[in-house]
């Protein structure tokens, strides 16, 4: 197996999964390993500048909103007209895609077209142009009556194309979130020829071919090989605009045991691997040949108590919980020192993140004197839940905290639950009582974002309210936030709502933790990206 | 026996329509669906709504039962032999199972291959010569090999002969990462290799098949070994063998049919394992991320992918029935007397 | 109803059962086997020597004077945890054994001594449940029940029972052919009472067999569901789950906390085998 | 009787087979035969005697350097000079099979159930003559023909569980014959035969003997057959021989103690009954008329097991029943006592017609009637105490003669299971013993002890006495006969042994396939059969006398084999096999006609009179 890695530029990556479909409107666009897929294949219209590297040669990316923070991709360059709030894009030109079709405005249109027609199992192209403000993306797509819903599907004059090469896009608002939405992969443009190719007669927007054969677009890879459930094959796009990829072969493997990654790419039979357990990073950490390198991103452990269950809906409990947790043993048990304490809800990379001022530190006296003023009485029925799925990471943690817990005398009993039932739960139902949790990354780059996404009572539209957290404070902090365009107060205003979270214990956060990678040391030039996927062109691999 | 294979087919239909609508109903209550993970966190209550209309999860179950069985529109149903689309991935199950079942068929065949070549001669030799050493210790294997779990077994082969040794490939799959797949046409990847002419391929999957194999083997050997010692051991003491000694039959004709009289038990338990590790041998298939069938169905279960677990639950239990069927049919071929049933 | 039910480890004459127990030396292995497991499930909380569910130890600690068996990634102690986990995994299969023999052997006797239609429909559909793969009918239980021992019980009843009621039918069906039937009849006897008084107690030989042999295999899916994520819930010691945490570490060198609770289920599913391969060649013949 | 003249063969001394100080063991433990010396001369026919168990079959399977798996086999075994024992697989095998021929005690197991009869034969013969296969096959249709199959061509493709009993042991015979042995091992070969296919079987093995020359080593437990057959006779017992004789000899002065005792067992006589007298049907306490009955097999064919049988059984009286295996006794006797439902006729019991009461009513009535079956060992729960056993009739019907159970106290009941016990000879000893503890003649006696507890005025006993060995059965016989007098219940007697019959009942009805064929007195029917089968059965009772030999006078036989109860003959069911047969037997069906004398017979040659239009 090593004699076929040896190839210069060819490298494995081994993941627990590989992509289930590439249509980000499709059925698997929630999964990580699928969004992996959809960024190597798809081109967005703009990015993130990058910035230097990490002490730990992990490459980083401006983030902000100003234009300044982000570098044209299939758009070259841009301009905004804060009176009619229309963007106005000017095309690259010889931009072409693995099939050959040549990049130009009709793709553009074409992408937003598809994502307003809300066709496909998960709407999630529509759902980030509403977020972005961009006209005419309302609910009505959503709704009830189905000849109006099918009328509002219809792209209007919100997204025109001006010439071959130039498009203009329509907000409703002035939204500061245009940009970074743009960003992400759900907003990723099709190659509309190839697309209109495979289309049929019940599914004109080639939502089948999409997610099961093949997305195509503009990105730095093509797809080569793709055998779901065990590997997916890409070969370097020798036409990307911005110079073939140096990694010219990657294999994308499942493998669903983090333990045999490691064993992999410690018998240099893959170059990278993602999503090891912190304690098998710490492993190889100082292994031959092997390097670990990490960044603390947006990526934290909270524990969640629901508002509307009793005892949590007492700020009293939910406070002695935060002073019972012993912090240190967390982060040096559960994640071996790579991990600090969380002084906030939201990432601390994020743009307007603050350090609220009130912080909770491990003092057991503090907390039974709390759940003594809160007249708790221990029934023993808490159920803790967690990601069964994420069992080797949460276990030993929430093995702690249970008995931190049992400290100040807080019986619960450990819950994992597959991460199907956990997301019905914890999403749809809203029930979950009390949860461990570390996969919620807004992928919004952006404190009012994820304050919106998380915080906002549902009533004033919060999206994702998944503790029933609601708080007349913090909704009017953010009607302000909304229409916010000076930078400076917004970031005040964020502030005060983090300090609101942090005082009402909206989410526990507990640590940031880092997002780390093990990979061959002959491997160079890995950057995190928001979503956590690597971008492959961004490698180089020196075997 | 055209008649009783008949027979059995119409209540073969009767139970596999009974299985699938108990399933059906069974899922219907399960405590959770697939709609959050579909969509992720990232999204609106609207978008969820959306999104579980578009599993028909909003309609009533029997109105969800019709859409499965006689299907809607252009889509169609299970009664014209679609087994719908896999909710996880989008694939449609048919060939999600397509890919899984010929993995786990390779795996268990083979398993069954390599038991049985320990366990047919070794059986064979203690019902000739009971109570010696050779009975003793294959009795005390038969009794040891069953009685760890047999994923313990893998791990613990994986963890000397692959993280210790470094003798075995990586529990990775079927072939090795960078060695590229044979076309597929029968999904087993021994099979395939030979028919693309793919030495290569073909060693390098039955490296990676040496371990599962023995774990299953060593775990199937103990009772196969068991019933060919009793079964033996009650066709040699039998009369017909003894009066074909006595008419001075040559030796092969009396190994031939004594062989073929203990034939039936063995066959019968045999198939019976067989059909249960298409579905039993998830916990090896795990161990060495084969992908079979097992793991197929256990992820769907994990995932409340609905479809695929009912399409699975369809497969494995009419593959059983069909074995349990041709089973009887084989039985009857072996022995005049079971052909009156 | 008179019929004794088939109870393991508490042999009708202990006597005699010592007395074979000292001619088999499998036997006499088996039975201390199954003696101990039944200890452990009593009394094995008691007597650990640390919790078995806090942490008491820095994490993966290697098995040393104060961790007979080191400890595991959460920092819980591996023999505490090991001895303490009879009392789910024995209790579960032993009742779940006795469960499904009970059951059917009831099942399998009114299917077998009153041989109607619906003893037919008994039949085939224990026969698709026989056929029905048991990882998910086990996971959709557990599912749809939630993860805990009686749940688990009740799957693995549900599991097991169609193998009593087919042997205990095939046994009936020999048995209600015999005279002492007909004798009991022409006796007076009303079927009820020759099926109960006279036929069951005859036909339990089988279900006893596999009464044992049945427990082996509740405690091998048991753990088999662990591991497949379906098991009960941590930090409950089970082996099982402790095996199936702890097998990532493997890699790391850390053997420990997966192989004793693996030799810990070899050695008792052994046990029960042992005593039901003697019961065999008592009762079987 | 001194005149001990020799056997009509004369014994050449020429010696075919010699063994010496043989021993079989199975595993561990004792031998099975130890020092077993035999020597066999050419043309000689050799019994081998001795009870169950005692290592007959053993010693005669070690003669072919044989054991059942998994015993060895020691000594020296000399054929033709050569030790049987030291040969090589490939001597031996060219000996077995050609020059020594075996035929088993249980011919169907024998067989391989999984080839067809057909194959076997051509195979062993194939084995031993180089002939190609389809003169193997018309062999196997000449030699199948030789032991007397009709259509024997068609019987080549049968299974040997299509067969009948005699029919496989017939195909057994011809393979092992086929390579005209010089010597044959006949193992019990007519154990599971009825007596008149016996006595054919056996005249054919003598015919054979006596035409080729060679040597039978005929192992039995019967001596009539004994008697009848051999020429000189070896005792077993244990595993050892224990006495060696001629045959005349050894009938006129038995050396051995255990030879006495079973010659004594078999000569004895309990006729002490009451003089026979035909009552009026008034009194009759049984009264059955035009019973049928059949059975539906499970491949849906029709099986007619009783056919219009009528029989009366006046109070007090012994009716024995006889009759081939397979004729419809025990169906017969089971639908008298109602444990099973008849398809036409009507059973009265003390005048009441018991067929027309629902099961729920007819249960109290089960105290009045009671059966006993063949095997005691079957008919008692192998898990319960003899104490148990007796006491359950007691429990559900108290003491019996009409006194509910409820008034029957503890005490009573263990007073009456001790009567009991007493009543049929069982010591006190065995109350708490479970029936594996016993030995068949005590089974049997449980068995009636438990069938006596309610104080019933009738009993069907059918075939108490078959499954016992011979001591036990005379025993049995005698404690029956003597148990009708001192209570006065009436019987139904079946059996097929014509001798048991005859010391225990009054009259006897003989069956054949699932009719009554004659029926009368015991004189009538004993001393002047009238019925051509009831002549063949009586002549073919083998008598324990080497005096009054079969082979020396003329017989009555009865050809070929009994139709299949499923397929049954359109005229006289017995005429395939009567040698009286004329074509309106073969038309007509027969019905059973009241004689002058008070007997009936099924046969218009013998009762010709009254046949009126049916
Ligand atoms: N295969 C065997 N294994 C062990 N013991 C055996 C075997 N066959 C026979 N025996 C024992 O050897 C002894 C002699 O048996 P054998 O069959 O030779 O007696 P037999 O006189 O032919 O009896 P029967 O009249 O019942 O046929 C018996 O005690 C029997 O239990
Ligand atoms: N329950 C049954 N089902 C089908 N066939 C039966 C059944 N009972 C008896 N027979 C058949 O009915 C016929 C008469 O049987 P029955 O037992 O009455 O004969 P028998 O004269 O008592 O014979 P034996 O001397 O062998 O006891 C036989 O051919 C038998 O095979
Ligand atoms: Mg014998
Ligand atoms: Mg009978």
């Amino acid at each position: 197996p090593t004699r076929a890695a040896a190839a210069a530029g060819e490298i494995t990556v081994l993941a627990e999964d590989i992509p289930a479909g590439l249509d980000y409107d499709g059925p698997s666009a929630a999964i990580p390993t699928s969004q992996t897929g959809m960024v190597n294949l798809m081109e967005p219209l703009v990015y993130y500048k990058t910035k230097p590297a990490n002490s730990e040669g992990i490459g980083l990316l401006s983030f902000g909103f100003a234009d300044a923070n982000f570098e044209g991709r299939l758009a070259e360059s841009w301009t905004y007209d804060p009176k009619t709030f229309t963007w106005t894009f000017k095309l690259r030109k010889g931009v072409k895609g693995c099939g050959g079709a040549t990049f130009n405005a009709d793709d553009v249109v074409y992408t937003f077209a598809r994502a307003k027609s809300v066709s496909g199992a998960a709407p999630i192209g529509w759902f980030l142009s509403n977020v972005a403000s961009i006209a005419n993306f309302t609910p009505d797509v959503l709704g009830a009556d189905k000849a109006k819903a099918a009328e509002a599907q219809k792209l209007g004059d919100e997204v025109k194309k001006i010439d071959d090469f130039t498009v203009a896009i329509k907000q409703s608002a002035p939204n500061k979130l245009f940009l970074p939405v743009l960003t992400i992969f759900g907003l990723g443009i099709f190659d509309k020829e190839t697309m209109e190719k495979n289309k049929t007669a019940t599914d004109p927007w080639s939502h089948e071919f999409a997610n099961n054969t093949n997305v195509p677009s503009f990105g730095p890879y093509c797809l080569d090989k793709w055998t779901k459930n065990s590997e997916f094959v890409v070969k370097g796009n020798t036409d990307y605009y911005r110079g073939a990829p140096k990694v010219t072969r990657v294999v994308y493997r499942k493998v669903p045991q983090s333990s045999n990654r490691l064993a992999a790419v410690q018998r240099g039979e893959a170059q990278l691997v993602e999503r090891l357990t912190p304690k098998e990073f710490d492993s190889v950490r100082k292994a031959k040949g092997v390097k670990v390198a990490g960044v603390i991103g947006n990526e934290n452990l909270f524990v969640h108590m629901n508002f509307k269950t009793p005892p949590f809906d007492n700020v009293k409990v939910r406070q002695a919980v935060a002073y019972a947790l012993d912090y240190k043993k967390i982060i040096a048990n559960g994640y071996f020192g790579q991990a600090t304490k969380s002084k906030g809800p939201i990432p601390s990379s994020y743009p307007g993140f603050s350090v609220s001022k009130n912080q909770y530190d491990t003092n057991i006296e503090k907390a039974k004197t709390l759940l003594k003023e809160a007249g708790y009485k221990d029934k023993g029925d808490i159920l803790l839940s967690y990601v069964s799925e994420k069992q080797s990471i949460l276990l030993p943690i929430a093995t702690q905290i249970k008995a931190d817990l049992a400290k100040v005398g807080i019986k619960v009993k450990l819950d994992p639950l597959p991460q199907t039932q956990y997301g019905d739960r914890q999403l749809v139902k809203k029930d979950l009582q009390f949860a461990l949790n570390d996969q919620e990354k807004p992928i919004g780059v952006d404190a009012g974002y994820a304050t919106l996404l998380f915080f906002v009572s549902s009533e004033k539209g919060g999206l994702n309210n998944m503790v029933n957290y609601s708080s007349p404070k913090v909704d009017d902090l953010f009607a302000k936030v909304k229409n916010e365009a000076d930078d400076k107060t917004r970031n005040t205003e964020l502030a005060e709502i983090q300090d609101q979270l942090m005082a009402d214990l909206a989410w526990l956060p507990v640590v940031e933790l880092k997002t780390q990678w093990a990979f061959s040391d002959k491997l160079t030039g890995l950057a995190w990206h928001p979503d956590s996927s690597i971008r492959w062109n961004d490698l180089k691999y020196a075997g | 026996m055209t008649r009783f294979v008949a027979r059995r087919l119409v209540i073969a239909v009767v139970q596999v329509a009974a299985i699938t609508i108990a399933v059906f109903l069974l899922i219907r209550a399960l405590p959770a669906d697939p709609v959050a993970t579909r969509v992720g966190f990232n999204a609106s209550p609207d978008v969820y709504r959306k999104a579980k209309a578009d599993l028909g999860l909003d309609r009533s179950t029997l109105s969800q039962l019709g859409t499965y069985l006689g299907g809607s529109g252009t889509e169609r149903g299970l009664l014209a032999g679609n087994l719908g689309t896999s909710w996880a991935s989008g694939s449609t199950v048919a060939s999600e199972i397509g890919d899984a079942l010929p993995i786990t068929l390779e795996l268990i065949s083979l398993s069954f291959l390599l038991a049985g070549a320990i366990a047919i001669p070794l059986g064979m030799r203690t019902a000739r010569r009971p109570g010696k050493a050779l009975d003793k210790a294959v009795f005390g294997y038969g009794l040891f090999a069953g009685a760890a779990p047999e994923f313990w077994w893998g791990l613990m082969l994986v963890f000397v002969f692959y993280f210790k040794l470094g003798w075995a490939p990586a529990p990775l799959g079927r072939l090795s990462p960078q060695l590229q797949a044979p076309t597929q046409r029968t999904g087993a990847i021994l099979i395939d290799s030979l028919l693309a002419g793919r030495l290569d391929a073909f060693w390098d999957g039955l490296r990676h098949l040496i371990l599962p194999v023995v774990t299953l083997a060593f775990v199937l050997s103990g009772p196969i070994m068991k019933m060919v010692r009793q079964s033996m051991t009650r066709v040699l003491g039998s009369d017909f063998v003894l009066y074909a000694q006595a008419a001075g039959l040559p030796p092969r004709q009396v190994s031939r049919s004594t062989l073929r009289a203990a034939f039936g038990p063995v066959l019968t338990l045999t198939s019976i394992l067989y059909g249960f590790m298409l579905g039993g041998a998830v916990l090896v298939e795990s161990v060495f991320s084969l992908g079979g069938l097992g793991q197929y169905s256990v992820k769907s279960v994990l995932e409340f992918n609905y479809p695929s677990i009912q399409g699975v639950v369809l497969v494995i239990t009419v593959l059983s029935l069909v074995i349990y069927l041709v089973l009887d049919v084989l039985l009857a071929l072996l022995d005049p007397r079971a052909r009156h049933r | 109803m008179t019929a004794t039910a088939p109870t393991v480890g508490h042999p009708k004459r202990p006597h005699r059962l010592i007395a074979a127990a000292r001619r088999d030396p499998l036997l006499t292995i088996g039975l201390c086997i199954v003696a101990l497991s039944i200890f452990l499930a009593l009394f094995g909380t008691l007597i650990a020597p640390k919790s078995p569910t806090e942490p008491t130890g820095a994490p993966s600690e290697h098995p040393s004077l104060s961790h007979w068996m080191g400890t595991d990634a959460s920092g819980l102690d591996v023999f505490s945890q090991v001895i303490s986990a009879p009392r789910t995994d024995v209790v579960l299969a032993v009742s779940a054994a006795l469960v499904s023999s009970v059951l059917g052997t009831l099942i399998g006797l009114t299917a077998g001594y009153f041989r109607t239609w619906w003893a037919e429909v008994v039949m085939r559909i224990s026969d698709v449940l026989q056929a029905f793969p048991v990882f998910i009918l086990g996971m959709m239980l557990v599912a749809l029940s939630g993860r805990n021992t009686g749940n688990l019980i009740v799957a693995l009843s549900l599991l097991y029972t169609p193998i009593f009621i087919r042997l205990t039918r095939a046994e009936v069906l020999t048995q209600r052919n015999r005279s002492y039937v007909e004798s009991a009849r022409a006796m007076g006897n009303s079927e009820w009472k020759i099926a109960f008084r006279h036929v069951l107690p005859n036909s339990l030989a089988p279900s006893l067999i596999q009464l044992s042999v049945t427990v082996g295999f509740g405690i091998l899916l048991t753990a088999g569901l662990s591991y497949v994520g379906a098991g009960v819930r941590p930090p409950t010691p089970e082996w099982g789950l402790m095996i199936s945490s702890s097998a990532n570490q493997l890699i790391l060198g850390e053997w420990w906390p997966s192989v004793f609770p693996g030799l810990a289920i070899s050695f008792t599913v052994f046990g029960f085998a042992a005593v039901g391969n003697a019961i065999e060649r008592r009762v079987g013949g | 009787m001194t005149d001990v003249s020799t056997p009509s063969s004369a014994v050449d001394q020429e010696v075919v087979l010699e063994a010496r100080g043989v021993c079989v063991s199975y595993g561990e433990g004792t031998n099975a035969v130890s020092d077993f010396d035999l020597r066999i001369h050419r043309g000689e026919i050799v019994g081998l005697l001795g009870e169950s168990g005692c290592g007959k079959t053993s010693a005669a399977l070690a003669l072919m350097g044989l054991a059942r798996h998994p015993g060895r086999v020691s000594g020296s075994v000399l054929y033709d000079n050569r030790n049987l024992l030291e040969m090589s697989d490939a001597e031996l095998r060219d000996i077995r099979g050609r020059s020594i021929g075996l035929i088993t005690q249980k011919p169907r197991q024998s067989l391989n159930p999984l080839l067809t009869i057909g194959t076997q034969i051509s195979r062993v013969f194939r084995a031993h003559n180089r002939v190609s296969k389809e003169e193997a096959q018309t062999h196997a249709i000449e030699l199948l023909e030789a032991v007397g199959i009709n259509d024997a061509s068609r019987r080549l493709t049968a299974y040997p569980h299509e067969l009948s009993g005699g029919m496989a042991q017939r195909a057994l015979i011809s393979m092992a014959m086929s390579s005209r042995p010089q010597l044959l091992i006949a193992d019990e070969p007519t154990s599971g035969l009825d007596v008149t296919i016996q006595a054919q079987f056996l005249d054919r093995m003598w015919e054979r003997a006596q035409a080729t020359g060679s040597a039978v080593l005929l192992v039995t437990q019967d001596l009539g057959i004994i008697a009848n057959y051999c020429d000189r006779i070896v005792v077993m017992a244990d595993g050892r021989v224990i006495e060696e004789r001629t045959v005349r000899e050894f009938f006129l002065s038995p050396q051995q103690e255990y030879s006495k005792r079973i010659l004594a067992v078999q000569s004895a006589d309990t006729t002490t009954n009451p003089a026979a007298r035909r009552l009026e049907g008034s009194d009759a306490l049984v009264e059955v008329k035009a019973l049928s009955k059949h059975f539906v097999l499970p491949d849906k064919r029709r099986l007619q097991a009783v056919q219009s049988v009528d029989l009366s059984i006046p109070a007090g009286h012994a009716v024995g029943l006889v009759g081939e295996s397979g004729s419809g006794k025990t169906t017969v006797g089971r639908l008298l006592v109602r444990l099973l439902e008849p398809d036409a006729g009507t059973v009265l019991f003390a005048g009441r017609d018991i067929t027309a009461l629902d099961a729920k009513a007819f249960r109290p009535q089960r105290a009045r009637m009671q059966i006993v079956f063949q095997d005691p060992f079957d008919s008692l729960n192998p898990r319960w105490t003899v104490d148990r056993i007796v006491r359950e009739p007691l429990d559900l019907h108290g003491l019996g003669r009409g006194e509910p159970a409820s008034n029957t106290t503890h005490a009573e009941k263990q007073q009456r299971i001790a009567e009991l016990l007493d009543l049929v000879g069982l010591s006190p000893d065995t109350r708490n013993r479970k029936a594996a503890a016993l030995s068949a003649g005590e089974q049997q006696r449980v068995c009636l002890a438990r069938a006596l507890a309610t104080q019933p005025e009738f009993l069907v006993l059918d075939e108490p006495t078959s499954a016992l060995p011979p001591a036990a059965r005379v025993e049995m016989v005698k404690l029956l006969a003597d148990l009708r007098r001192r209570l006065g219940i009436s019987y139904l007697f079946i059996s097929h042994d014509l001798w048991t019959v005859g010391q225990v009942c009054d009259e006897v009805a003989v069956m054949y396939l699932s009719q009554i064929v004659e029926q009368g007195t015991r004189a009538q029917v004993f001393e002047h059969p009238s019925h051509p089968y009831t002549q063949a059965l009586l002549d073919s009772v083998l008598l324990p006398d080497p005096t009054d030999r079969r082979v020396d006078r003329e017989r009555k036989d009865l050809a070929g084999e009994i139709p299949s109860p499923v397929d049954l003959p359109a005229g006289c069911y017995l005429a395939g096999r009567c040698p009286l047969v004329e074509d309106r037997c073969r038309a007509e069906r027969q019905e059973l006609v009241t004689m002058g004398d008070g007997r009936s017979v099924r046969c218009w040659k013998v009762a010709p009179a009254t046949r009126s239009a049916s």
